[in-house]
C-alpha cells in the first residue's frame, strides 16, 4: 500500500517537473489511506478508431475509385457502377458516417495553408488530392460510385425531368459561390461551412440538428425529381472536380465507337450532361456575336473589380461568423451598456482574464482576413460570371451526342442506350433495345 | 410457354411491389410523424428539468422533514427519467424504422419504374432552341450577378462595425489647446488652474431680481459640479441615490438639448455609495476634449458622450471606498482621459483612451492617502505635467505615460483643495497643513510656506505676481506670489467653497450664499461688486460668450447679454 | 492533321498544369501535414460547465460524458458532485442527488470514504456534478469526450457552440486531456 | 425514360419550395445570430447560499495594499502586527501599511509560516521546516518529513511548534528546538480520536491562548483540541451550505484565532470569512462571496493585536485588512 503510494507521488513529482508547469497543488495531492485494501478503480478511456483504420479508408478510396474508373471507361456496365456506388454508400456513409469526406478536405486544406496551429492528418490530404487526380485521368468517375453524397442521391432518382438549359445554367453558378465562401471561412477561421449544411450526414449519422434534417429530407425528395440536386447544384467539390474532368485524359463515351446520331441516348442522362448535336447556322449575323463577344472580353477585368469591391464591402457582416468577431462585438456592446444581458461566451471570456484590448486586436486582425478575403472573393465569382457569359457567346459546332466532360457523372446510365457496339452498329442489339426495356434507370 | 409463365410471374411482382409501395410510404410517413411529433414534445417538456419536480425540491426545502414528499420526489425523479431514455430509445429505433421503411420503399419504386421503362420519344415540339437558351442564361446570369452585387452593397454599406474601425493613435482627433482655451472644458476653467480667457463679463447682476440674467432653468437633478462649455453647449451631470443623468444645455437660449441617462454599465454596483452633503453623488465636474464629453459619478460610473449625445463607451471603476464620496474632476489631455481614483482601498491615476475608454495606464499612489482634489495641467515651457495633490505629497506625472515627475511632502489632513499655477509655480494648500509655494525650476521643492486661514474645499488661484485664497471661514488672502508675503487680507460675511478665478485684471469669487465677490487683482484690496445669485451654491462659474454661467442648487443662470 | 496534333498537345499540356498544381497543393498542405490523425477533446481547464455539450453533439446522446479521476478525488462523505447544494441528508434519495440522470453511483468503501463511479450509459455530459466537484472538491470530476461514441466530426457542433472555446483537435494517440494522475498516462508516453 | 409531360408544372413547384426552405433556412439563419442567453436546465446554482448571511455581515474593508508576488501563499502576523507574507520560495515582512521592511529566501516553497514572540520565523516547506530568526538570518532546518509529507500550516506556542501534514493526515508535534516529539491525530477508537479526514491540501493547525493545539479536520468540518500527548480535549463540528456551517467536501481552508478564543474561518468554494465562538456558534460575518473574485481560491486569514483581520488574497495580489464595524451593526 505504502509502495504504491510512494510511486505514485513521485510519478506526480515526475510529471511536474516533465512539463515545468505551475500545477494546481489539488493536482498532486495523496489520496487517502484505505485499511480495507481498497483498490482504485481504473478510469476507463476508449480509444478512438485505430489509425490504421483511416489508412484502410484511403485504401478503400484508392480501390474504388480504380474500379469505378475500370467500370466506367473499360468494362462500360452501369450494374457494375452501381453495386460500387451502394458499396461506397454503405462503407463511406453509413459505416464512415460521411466524415471525412472529399468534399469537406476541401476546408481542411485550406485551413491548414492559412492556420499555423492546424496540421492536417495526411488520410485528409489523401482524400482531397486523390479523387481530383484520378478526375484528371478518368472523368469524374468520383461522382459516379465513390462519393457517398452523390450516391444517396443517385439512388433516389426516381422520375427525373429536364430543367430547362437556362435555370440549369444559372444555377449552376451557385456552386462556384459556395466553394468561395467556404474557402474565404476555411482560411480566416471561421469554420467549416460545407460540414455545417451538410444535407446527407444527419442521415448517415442518423442524427443532426431538426434543421439539418429537414433540409436533408428535402434534398432527397426534391432528388426523385430533380437528379442529385446537391451535386449540380451546391456540392463546392464538384467545381474543382469539373475543371480537372474537363482536362482530363480520357473520359467515358457515351458510344464505345462511332456515334450514329440515332438520339437513343438523347434523354437518358438525368443530368442533363448530354450535349446533343447543334446546327452550325448562326440565328444571327456574325459581326453581332464578334461584338457581344468582345464586349464581354472587354468588360471582364471591369466585373472582376466591381465584385472585388463587392465582395471586399461584404467584410463587416461576413466576419461576424468568427467566434472571436462575435465576442468582442458582444463584449463591446456590453461595456457600452448597450447589451445588459451578459452571455455564456462573455462571461467565459471575462472569467479567463484575458484582455479586451487582446480580443479587440484580434478581432480586427480577422476583419481584415476577411476584407482581404472578400476581395479575392469577389473577384473569383466576377471572373466565374465573366467566363460563364463568355462560353455562352461561344458558338460551336456539335455534330455528334457526346457526355459533357466538365458536368457528365460518369454513372454511365447512358450506355444501356446506345445501340452501337464496339465493332460499328450491331443490329442484334439495336433490335433488342427496341424490345427490351432499359433495367437500371 | 414459357415467356407466358414469366409475364405471371412478372405481373404477381408488380403487384406485390405496388403494394409494397403503399404500404411503406404509409409506415415511413408515421415514422415521420413520430418522430417529429417526439421532436416537438422535448422542445416543449424536458423530462430532465420538470417543473413538477423542481417544485416538489422546493417544498422539501421547507420541510425537510416530510418522507411522503420524499416519496413523491422519488417516484417522480423515476418516472422523469425513465422518459427521458424512452425518449432516446424512440428517436434510435423510430430513426431506423423509417430508415428500413424508405429503403423498402425505394426499392418497390425503383422496380415498378424498371418494369415500366419506356423508349425515350422523340417530341421535338419540346425540344430547347439551344440559341434562345443561351440567350435566356446570359440574361438571367446577368440578373443574378446584379442582384448578387446589388445584396453585397446593401449588406455592406448598411452593416455597421460595432468593433468600430481599428484604431490608429494618430488619427483620433481631440481639441489644441489653444481651442481647449477659447472654451471652458474642465473644472476651474482650461487647464484646471483658475484662469478665463474671456474676460470682457458682466460684474453686476442679481439673481433674485433678474438683474442681467439672460435665463435660468431648473437643474433635473442635483449635483455639485460645475458646467462645462464648449462651443455653444454647456455640459453638466446630475444624480441621486437612484440614478445618473447628463445634461446638455444650450448656452444662448437655456433648452435642455439632451438628457441621457447613465445605466446598464457592466460592473456597476448596486449598493449606494457613502456620500455626504458637501459631495453628492456627482461632484466631479465634466470634462471635453472637444468631440467627446466625459463624467463620473460617486459610485464609480465613467461614461462617455460624443457632443450630440450618442453614447460611446463606459465602465465602472468599482465603487468607491471613500468616506465623504468621491469628488475628483475629471481631465482630458490629447487622447487621454485622466481619473485621479483615489478611495481608502486604493490610489490611482488612471488614463483611458478617449475614443474606445481602453485603460492606458494605471499608475498606484499608494504611499498617499485618499484625496479630494482635481488634477491640474501645467505646462513648463519644457513638458506638459499632471499635478495631483494629497496627503503627504503633491506629485507630478507625465500625462503620456503616468509615471511620476517629482513629489514634494508638504501636505497633511484630508486634501480638498487643487493646486494653483503661474509661472513656474505651484501652490499647495489644505486646511490643517499649510500653503505651499512650490518652485518647480530644477528640483522642485517648498520656497515659502503659510500656516493661517486655510482653505478646506475653495482651490487657490494665481497669477505671475499674486496668489489668492478663500477660506471656509470667509476670509480671501492675497500674497506675493514668489515671497509669499500677505499684500491684504479681506474678510466676507460668508465662507467659501467654490474657488476663486482670475479674469483678466479682476478676480472673481463666489460664497456659499451664491454672492459672487469681483474685486482687483492687486495689491491692494479693492472691491469692484457683489452680485447675489439668489440661491446657494458651491460650484465654480463659467466664464465665455461674454457672459458668466453658474449653477445653483436648483439652477442653472446665465448672467450678460 | 496538324491542328489535331496542337490540340492535343494543347491539352495534354493543360492536363499537365492541372496535375501539378494539384500535386503543388497536396504537396503544400502534405509539407504541414500530420501523420497521425487528431480528434477532438475538451480541455477541463477552460471548460466553464454551460451545459452545451449535453445538447449540441450531433448525436442524440452525447459523446461527451463526465469522467472521474480517482487520484484526485477526497472520496469524501459530503460530496459536492453527488448532493444537492441543499441536501439534508447524504444518503442515496433522488432528492438528494444532483445528477439529472442518476448517473454517479456511491458506494460505500470504509468509514468515512465513500467511492464515486459515473454510469456512463446514464451520463447525459450536462456538467452539473463537474461544476459542484470544482465549486466545493478537488475538481476529480470534469468533462471528457468519449472516443467509443465520438463521430469526430470534420467541425464538431459543441466545439461551434462552446462559449469558452474549451475544445480543441488533439493527436489520437493522446485523445484525452485528463487530470491527475491520470494525465501521467500519456505524460510518460510523450 | 425521361417523362416531358409534366415538366413545367413539377419545375415551378421545385423552384416555389426551394424558395420557401431558402427563406425558412434563412431567417433561422438571422435568428441563430441574435444570441440570446438560453437557461441552463442543469445550471449549478448556489447564489442561495452565497447571499446568506449578510445580515451577520459585521466587519468591513479598511485598508489594503497591493503584493507584487505571483506565488503568494502563505500569511503570518507577529506581535508587532508585521505581516509576513511569502511569494514562492521568498519570504517578505511588511508594515501596516504595506511598506516592505525585510525579504529573504527560504530553501524551498514556503506552505505556511508563523512567527514566535522572539520574532523567530517558522516556514513550513514542502516536507520540512526551515527557521529563520529576526533578522532574517537561517538558524536551523529540520529534518525532512519523507516525500510522504505535505506541509499546509504550522503553529509557533511558547514551547511546542505543531505542523500540520495532509499528506501523511497528522499534526507533528516538536520543540522548539527541532527535536520531534509526538504525532498528534491519528485515529485511535480507543481514545475517540476520531482521525483526520483531509481530502485537499487545506489543513490548518492554531494554538489558543492556554497553549492547546486545535486542528481542522476539514473532511469533518470540524474543530479539534488536543492535548500535547495526542489526547482529544475537545471538539465541535458544524457542516451546513448555509451561513452557520461548512460546506462542500472539506471546509474550513484556513482558520485563525482571536483572543477570546473565537476562531476566524476561510471557505473555499463558498469564499467566506467567518467567525465562530468557541464552541463554534457563528458570531459574525467578516466578508461575503461577493467580495472575492469569482475564481479565487480559499483566502489565508490571521489576526492582529488590533483583532484585525488580515486577509491574503492572491488572486488579486493583496493583502486586505478587515475590522469590526463601528457604531450599531
Amino acid at each position: 500500500m505504502l509502495m504504491s503510494r510512494f510511486f505514485i507521488h513521485n510519478v506526480f513529482i515526475l510529471f511536474i517537473l516533465a512539463h515545468v508547469v505551475f500545477a494546481d497543488p489539488v493536482q498532486r495531492f495523496p489520496k487517502p489511506d484505505f485499511e480495507s485494501g481498497y483498490e482504485r478503480p481504473i478510469l476507463q478511456t476508449p480509444d478512438p478508431r485505430a489509425l490504421t483504420l483511416e489508412y484502410l479508408d484511403v485504401f478503400v478510396l484508392v480501390a474504388a475509385l480504380s474500379l469505378a474508373s475500370y467500370f466506367a471507361l473499360r468494362k462500360r456496365s452501369r450494374r457494375h457502377i452501381f453495386v460500387l456506388m451502394v458499396f461506397s454508400l454503405i462503407y463511406f456513409g453509413f459505416w464512415r458516417k460521411g466524415c471525412i469526406c472529399s468534399i469537406g478536405s476541401v476546408q481542411n486544406v485550406v485551413y491548414a495553408l492559412f492556420s499555423h496551429a492546424y496540421a492536417i492528418p495526411l488520410t485528409v490530404v489523401a482524400f482531397f488530392a486523390v479523387p481530383l487526380i484520378f478526375t484528371l485521368f478518368f472523368g469524374r468517375t468520383f461522382c459516379a460510385a465513390v462519393c457517398p453524397l452523390g450516391a444517396a442521391q443517385d439512388v433516389v432518382v426516381l422520375k427525373p425531368i429536364a430543367l430547362p438549359g437556362w435555370l440549369n445554367q444559372m444555377l449552376g453558378i451557385i456552386p462556384y459561390l459556395y466553394l468561395a465562401l467556404s474557402v474565404l471561412f476555411a482560411a480566416t477561421g471561421a469554420g467549416f461551412l460545407i460540414c455545417r449544411y451538410d444535407p446527407f450526414v444527419g442521415f448517415f449519422r442518423f442524427g443532426a440538428s431538426f434543421n439539418l434534417i429537414l433540409f436533408g429530407a428535402f434534398m432527397l425528395l426534391l432528388g426523385t425529381v430533380v437528379a442529385r440536386p446537391y451535386c449540380r447544384f451546391l456540392c463546392p467539390y464538384g467545381v474543382l472536380l469539373n475543371w480537372m474532368s474537363r482536362l482530363s485524359r480520357k473520359h467515358l463515351s457515351i458510344t464505345p465507337s462511332d456515334c450514329i446520331n440515332c438520339r437513343l441516348c438523347e434523354a437518358s442522362c438525368p443530368f442533363d450532361a448530354i450535349n446533343k448535336p447543334v446546327e452550325a447556322e448562326l440565328h444571327e449575323k456574325r459581326e453581332k456575336s464578334i461584338r457581344r463577344l468582345s464586349f464581354y472580353l472587354v468588360l471582364t477585368p471591369v466585373i472582376i473589380l466591381a465584385s472585388g469591391w463587392g465582395g471586399s464591402l461584404l467584410h463587416i457582416p461576413l466576419s461576424r461568423s468568427h467566434f472571436s468577431v462575435r465576442l468582442a462585438k458582444e463584449i463591446k456592446l456590453q461595456d457600452e451598456g448597450k447589451l445588459r444581458l451578459a452571455t455564456d461566451e462573455t462571461d467565459a471570456f471575462r472569467a479567463s482574464g484575458k484582455s479586451t484590448s487582446e480580443l479587440y486586436a484580434e478581432a480586427r486582425d480577422i476583419q481584415r482576413r476577411f476584407k482581404v478575403g472578400g476581395w479575392i472573393f469577389g473577384g473569383f465569382l466576377g471572373l466565374v460570371f465573366s467566363l460563364k457569359l463568355i462560353s455562352l457567346s461561344v458558338f460551336r459546332k456539335q455534330e455528334i451526342y457526346e457526355a459533357d466532360r466538365g458536368d457528365c457523372y460518369s454513372c454511365g446510365r447512358c450506355f444501356s442506350y446506345c445501340p452501337v457496339g464496339k465493332e460499328g452498329v450491331d443490329l442484334e442489339k439495336l433490335k433488342e433495345k427496341a424490345e427490351d426495356k432499359a433495367k437500371f434507370g | 410457354m414459357n415467356d407466358k409463365k414469366d409475364m405471371n410471374t412478372r405481373e404477381l411482382f408488380y403487384v406485390l411491389a405496388k403494394r409494397a409501395v403503399i404500404i411503406s410510404a404509409i409506415f415511413a410517413s408515421i415514422m415521420a410523424i413520430l418522430l417529429i411529433a417526439n421532436f416537438i414534445q422535448t422542445q416543449s417538456v424536458d423530462p430532465l428539468n420538470s417543473k413538477a419536480l423542481n417544485q416538489l425540491l422546493q417544498s422539501l426545502q421547507e420541510n425537510p422533514q416530510d418522507e411522503v414528499l420524499k416519496e413523491q420526489i422519488r417516484a417522480l425523479d423515476l418516472l422523469a427519467r425513465k422518459a427521458y431514455f424512452t425518449h432516446q430509445w424512440q428517436i434510435r429505433t423510430g430513426g431506423l424504422l423509417l430508415f428500413i421503411s424508405v429503403l423498402v420503399l425505394l426499392i418497390s419504386l425503383k422496380y415498378i419504374s424498371s418494369l415500366q421503362a419506356q423508349l425515350p420519344n422523340f417530341d421535338d415540339s419540346k425540344k430547347e432552341n439551344p440559341w434562345e437558351t443561351r440567350l435566356l442564361a446570359r440574361r438571367f446570369i446577368i440578373y443574378a450577378g446584379l442582384g448578387l452585387f446589388v445584396l453585397a452593397f446593401v449588406l455592406g454599406v448598411f452593416s455597421r462595425n460595432e468593433l468600430g474601425e481599428p484604431r490608429k493613435k494618430d488619427k483620433v482627433t481631440f481639441a489644441t489647446s489653444k481651442e481647449l482655451k477659447e472654451n471652458w472644458p474642465t473644472f476651474r476653467g482650461p487647464e484646471g488652474i483658475g484662469h478665463a480667457y474671456h474676460t470682457n463679463v458682466p460684474t453686476t447682476w442679481n439673481g433674485a431680481t433678474g438683474e442681467n440674467i439672460t435665463w435660468k432653468v431648473v437643474v433635473p437633478k442635483s449635483g455639485l459640479n460645475s458646467p462645462i462649455i464648449w462651443k455653444k453647449k454647456i455640459y453638466m451631470a446630475g444624480a441621486d441615490e437612484e440614478s445618473r443623468e447628463v445634461y446638455c444645455y444650450d448656452a444662448d437660449s437655456g433648452d435642455l438639448l439632451w438628457t441621457k441617462e447613465v445605466n446598464n454599465i457592466p460592473g456597476s454596483p448596486n449598493e449606494v455609495p457613502d456620500v455626504t452633503e458637501d459631495t453628492g453623488y456627482a461632484a466631479p465636474t465634466m470634462a471635453t476634449d472637444g468631440e467627446r464629453v466625459f463624467a463620473i459619478y460617486a459610485n464609480g460610473d465613467l461614461i462617455s458622450f460624443d457632443l450630440e449625445g450618442n453614447r460611446l463607451w463606459a465602465k465602472n471603476l468599482g465603487l468607491p471606498d471613500n468616506h465623504y464620496g468621491h469628488s475628483s474632476s475629471l481631465f482630458t489631455f490629447k487622447e487621454k482621459l485622466l481619473v485621479q481614483y483615489d478611495t481608502n482601498e486604493k490610489k490611482q491615476l488612471f488614463a483611458f483612451h478617449t475614443v474606445s475608454g481602453e485603460q492606458i495606464y494605471a499608475t498606484p499612489r499608494d504611499d498617499v492617502q485618499i484625496s479630494w482634489a482635481s488634477p491640474v495641467l501645467v505646462n513648463t515651457g519644457a513638458r506638459d505635467e499632471i499635478i495631483l495633490n494629497s496627503n503627504p505629497f503633491v506629485i507630478s506625472y507625465n500625462p503620456d505615460n503616468g509615471q511620476e515627475l517629482w513629489r514634494v511632502k508638504c501636505m497633511d489632513a484630508e486634501v480638498g483643495p487643487s493646486v494653483a499655477y503661474a509661472d513656474g509655480w505651484i501652490y499647495a494648500v489644505n486646511e490643517y497643513a499649510v500653503l505651499a509655494g512650490i518652485k518647480l525650476e530644477g528640483t522642485p521643492q517648498t520656497v515659502w510656506e503659510y500656516e493661517d486661514d486655510l482653505s478646506e474645499a475653495s482651490s487657490p488661484v494665481a497669477t505671475k505676481d499674486f496668489l489668492f485664497l478663500a477660506s471656509s471661514y470667509g476670509t480671501v488672502t492675497c500674497f506675493d506670489a514668489k515671497s509669499g508675503e500677505v499684500y491684504w487680507m479681506h474678510e466676507y460675511d460668508e465662507g467659501f467653497y467654490s474657488s476663486p478665478i482670475v479674469v483678466g485684471d479682476k478676480v472673481f469669487v463666489m460664497d456659499r450664499d451664491g454672492v459672487v465677490h469681483i474685486f482687483k487683482a492687486a495689491k491692494e484690496f479693492e472691491a469692484v461688486a457683489d452680485n447675489e445669485l439668489g440661491e446657494k451654491s458651491d460650484t465654480i462659474p463659467a466664464f465665455m460668450h461674454n457672459r458668466i454661467y453658474i449653477r445653483g442648487e436648483d439652477h442653472l443662470f446665465c448672467i450678460g447679454k | 492533321m496538324a491542328e489535331k496534333t496542337r490540340r492535343e498537345f494543347l491539352k495534354s499540356g493543360a492536363n499537365t498544369a492541372a496535375a501539378l498544381a494539384v500535386g503543388g497543393v497536396a504537396g503544400l498542405a502534405i509539407g504541414i501535414a500530420d501523420r497521425g490523425k487528431l480528434v477532438w477533446q475538451l480541455d477541463p481547464e477552460l471548460c466553464i460547465q454551460c451545459e452545451k455539450c449535453a445538447t449540441n453533439c450531433v448525436l442524440p446522446e452525447s459523446a461527451v460524458k463526465c469522467v472521474h479521476s480517482y487520484s484526485m478525488c477526497g472520496y469524501c462523505d459530503l460530496c459536492s458532485g453527488y448532493l444537492e447544494p441543499g441536501a439534508k441528508s447524504r444518503d442515496t434519495g433522488a432528492e438528494n442527488q444532483l445528477c439529472p440522470t442518476g448517473a454517479i453511483q456511491r458506494t460505500f468503501i470504509e468509514d468515512p470514504y465513500f467511492e464515486y463511479q459515473i454510469d456512463k450509459e446514464l451520463c447525459i455530459g450536462c456538467g452539473k456534478c463537474v461544476k459542484g466537484c470544482g465549486a466545493f472538491g478537488n475538481g476529480s470530476l470534469y468533462l471528457q469526450v468519449q472516443h467509443d461514441r465520438c463521430l469526430n466530426c470534420n467541425e464538431c457542433a459543441i466545439a461551434r457552440a462552446c462559449p469558452a472555446q474549451a475544445y480543441k483537435r488533439v493527436p489520437a494517440e493522446t485523445p484525452y486531456i485528463l487530470r491527475g494522475e491520470e494525465a501521467g498516462r500519456y505524460a510518460a508516453s510523450i | 425514360m425521361r417523362q416531358t409531360k409534366n415538366d413545367k408544372f413539377l419545375t415551378v413547384t421545385i423552384i416555389v419550395l426551394s424558395l420557401a426552405g431558402l427563406t425558412y433556412f434563412g431567417v433561422s439563419a438571422i435568428q441563430s445570430d441574435h444570441r440570446i442567453q438560453r437557461d441552463n436546465p442543469f445550471e449549478y446554482n448556489i447564489d442561495n447560499f452565497a447571499q446568506s448571511g449578510a445580515s451577520y455581515l459585521s466587519y468591513e474593508q479598511v485598508h489594503d495594499f497591493p503584493l507584487q508576488a505571483d506565488q503568494a501563499h502563505a500569511l503570518g502576523v507577529d506581535d508587532w502586527d508585521r505581516i509576513y507574507v511569502s511569494d514562492g520560495n521568498k519570504i517578505d515582512m511588511y508594515d501596516e501599511q504595506g511598506r516592505l521592511l525585510q525579504s529573504a529566501t527560504a530553501a524551498g516553497f514556503i506552505r505556511a509560516l508563523d512567527v514566535d514572540v522572539n520574532k523567530n520565523i517558522y516556514l513550513a516547506l514542502e516536507s520540512a521546516v526551515d527557521v529563520l530568526d529576526s533578522t532574517f538570518t537561517r538558524q536551523a532546518m529540520w529534518p525532512d518529513l519523507g516525500s510522504l509529507a505535505f506541509l499546509t500550516s504550522i503553529a509557533v506556542g511558547d514551547t511546542d511548534v505543531y505542523v500540520a501534514d495532509a499528506g501523511q493526515q497528522v499534526v507533528w508535534r516538536y520543540d522548539k528546538a527541532g527535536h520531534l516529539l509526538n504525532k498528534i491525530g491519528e485515529k485511535d477508537d480507543s481514545q475517540d480520536v476520531p482521525g483526520f479526514l483531509i481530502p485537499s491540501p487545506y489543513f490548518d493547525v492554531l494554538i489558543d491562548s492556554d497553549g492547546y493545539l486545535w486542528a481542522v479536520n476539514t473532511g469533518r468540518h470540524q474543530f479539534e483540541n488536543y492535548l500535547p500527548d495526542g489526547s482529544l480535549r475537545s471538539s465541535w463540528q458544524k457542516s451546513s451550505m448555509s451561513i452557520d456551517g461548512f460546506s462542500g467536501c472539506c471546509n474550513p481552508a484556513h482558520a485563525a484565532m482571536l483572543p477570546d478564543g473565537a476562531f476566524v474561518t476561510s471557505e473555499k468554494g463558498l469564499l467566506r470569512i467567518k467567525i465562530h465562538n468557541a464552541i463554534g456558534e457563528l458570531q459574525a460575518v467578516v466578508a461575503m462571496p461577493d467580495q472575492f473574485d469569482n475564481d479565487a481560491d480559499a483566502v489565508e486569514v490571521a489576526v492582529n493585536s488590533k483583532e484585525q483581520i488580515i486577509v491574503l488574497d492572491a488572486k488579486r495580489q493583496q493583502v486586505r485588512i478587515f475590522q469590526k464595524k463601528e457604531g450599531p451593526t
